[in-house]
């Protein structure tokens, strides 16, 4: 017989739906692979939840197709998931040898050491895993600042809040955007053209001055003494709020004032 | 709100907020709750106001509401507490401001996108306190996400006229993936 | 000292702090003057949580010292204050942390070794970054990787006053190792 834990093993959800159709054994078909590399944290999860919720028998488990199955995901997650995809196949290969072992008669005479059953290591394992799953359940479960409770705090006098605060060296600044922008090149295929940075001050300015107030025309925006260039760049501003959807523009009527808005759900 | 007390909820509101909280904020308190009136928070302000007198903090009204301030008498003791030298800022604080900076106005989301770890709510809180960065508006997406900017304070800290004097970091990147690439097809050759 | 109370000084203190303030901190706010001693000041901190009881904020005691905090009961309405949710964290990063938190220190090897995946770099990162986590030294075998272990703010942040307060997870486990053996060997038959 096999014990169940008590309460419920969280059932995965996928994209917020609890995901129905689970695997009956190790074998995974090929299209919920994605759903299942996702909704397990690894092969020990994977089976883990077989042996406690659908009484999974990993003797009778024909290992042989699985491996086959297994070998062609490899292929299919060339891309992907390389790694996790590994990591079900070495689990295939543990089951094999348990499978193997099972099929072979024992030796007349000769007590198998435990410490070679490759059963009581899976065991040892998953018990292991299965004791971190439930203390990482436990963990989230305590009361946890910012979310179940909040510190209490007054507000200082001031002579007590003029205390040197950290200071940053303008290169200081520099460099770890430097190494921002290395870092996302490393991990990134494509990258990102961005606005000049005077185009994106603009944006913040004009945004700045809509939080005073709710509409502003396009001559607010353009500040004599700036010239040219600052009307392009105010003007610049504007389409790429415009774009970003942070802004829309109104005009009543062709040749009308036209206004620049916050942008609202309805416009 | 059946056994706990409205003025309770205030007392409580008032000292999870770093910010003075305005008469429309302690409505928002009850969601979707019929909110009691301006009359009644107020009268609840003051008998709550009335039973910290005597302690070491009071409950003021200031110009964005109300807040609850250690009394000033405490200051030479609080004094105490800060001879220490300045600390540092973490490297992820710095990031964080860096991508502000460079690609304002940006959500949070945006920030950790590129960042590739999820960005701290203290991390922000930090640099709105230090008065370097503040919120411009909200994106008009689902969760209408704030939309961080530096702030002028941030430039003359800086010592920055505007942001265009910002240096390109571009330029600074060591080791470009690129590069890299480059080098490991020098060596396999 | 003479007319501010020990009393009123250590409140004010508390609640200018958001950090849990230590007994080493609270002899620190007397600067020059004599200190009172750890028992006085303990003696003081129970006469004050009692004094709170009752009211929207309490007297806790954490790993890091002592502080103030709003009642649990009150954390719906703070909910309707803000539209950000609190950070979820995933399933992997929780393992991850409670990997830490029960077997620290440990490196992250030994953890993939248990979980059977490998640890995400991210995660490491924004566990560091929550300041949960730090390296506290390297492992003597090849490659020395890091061994990590939770801060003094992971048990801040989960309101612990010591490691030893973490739920006990081998009781949540309802069959033991022996059991499971035995069904394989009944299957097998």
């Amino acid at each position: 017989m096999i014990t169940h834990v008590q309460g419920e093993l969280p059932i995965a959800l996928i994209e917020g739906s609890p995901l129905t159709q689970l695997p009956e054994d190790l074998y995974i078909p090929p299209d919920a692979l994605e759903v299942i590399l996702d909704a397990f944290e690894g092969p020990l999860d994977l089976l883990l939840y077989l042996i406690r919720r659908q009484n999974l028998d990993i003797i009778q488990i024909n290992v042989a197709e699985i491996t086959r199955q297994y070998m062609s995901y490899i292929a299919l997650l060339e891309a992907m998931r390389f790694e996790l995809a590994a990591e079900y196949l070495v689990m295939a290969a543990m089951l094999a040898e348990i499978k193997s072992r099972a099929l072979m008669p024992s030796p007349v005479g000769s007590e198998e050491d435990e410490e070679d059953d490759p059963r009581a290591e899976l065991i040892r394992r998953l018990l292991e895993y299965e004791t971190v799953k439930m203390s990482a359940e436990a963990l989230d479960e305590l009361p946890r600042v910012d979310r179940d409770f909040h510190i209490a705090e007054a507000q200082k006098p001031d002579i007590y809040k003029r205390t040197a605060p950290p200071t940053v060296d303008l290169s200081e600044l520099v460099l770890a955007f430097g190494e921002l922008l290395a870092r996302a090149r490393l991990s990134s295929a494509h990258q990102i053209e961005w606005e000049p940075l005077s185009t994106r001050q603009r944006m913040s300015d004009v945004l700045m001055k809509l939080k005073d107030r709710s509409e502003l025309t396009l001559s607010d925006l353009f500040i004599a003494g700036e010239g040219r260039a600052g009307v392009v760049v105010s003007f610049l501003a504007i389409l790429e709020l415009v774009r970003e959807g942070l802004c829309a523009l109104i005009q009543a009527k062709q040749g009308s004032q036209i206004y620049i808005r916050r942008a609202t759900q309805d416009v | 709100m059946s056994d706990i007390g409205l003025k309770q909820i205030l007392e409580g509101a008032l000292f999870a907020s770093r910010e003075p909280m305005s008469i429309y904020q302690m409505k928002k308190l009850f969601g979707d709750q019929k909110a009691p009136t301006e009359g009644m928070l107020r009268e609840v302000l003051a008998s709550l106001a009335e039973e910290y007198q005597g302690r070491a903090v009071s409950l003021i009204e200031v110009a964005g509401g109300f807040r609850f301030q250690v009394i000033d008498v405490l200051t030479p003791y609080l004094a105490n507490l800060t001879d220490e030298k300045p600390s540092r800022y973490s490297r992820a604080t710095l990031e964080t401001l860096a991508m502000i900076a460079y690609r304002q106005p940006v959500t949070r989301g945006e920030i950790e996108a590129v960042r590739g770890v999820a960005v701290n709510t203290q991390i922000v809180r930090t640099l709105e306190e230090r008065g370097w960065i503040t919120v411009v508006g909200h994106k008009e997406v689902p969760g209408r996400p704030a939309l961080l900017a530096t702030t002028t304070q941030f430039l003359n800290d800086f010592g920055l006229k505007s942001l265009e004097e910002l240096p390109n970091a571009e330029d600074l990147i060591v080791t470009p993936a690129e590069d890299l690439l480059d080098q490991m097809d020098n060596q396999s050759e």
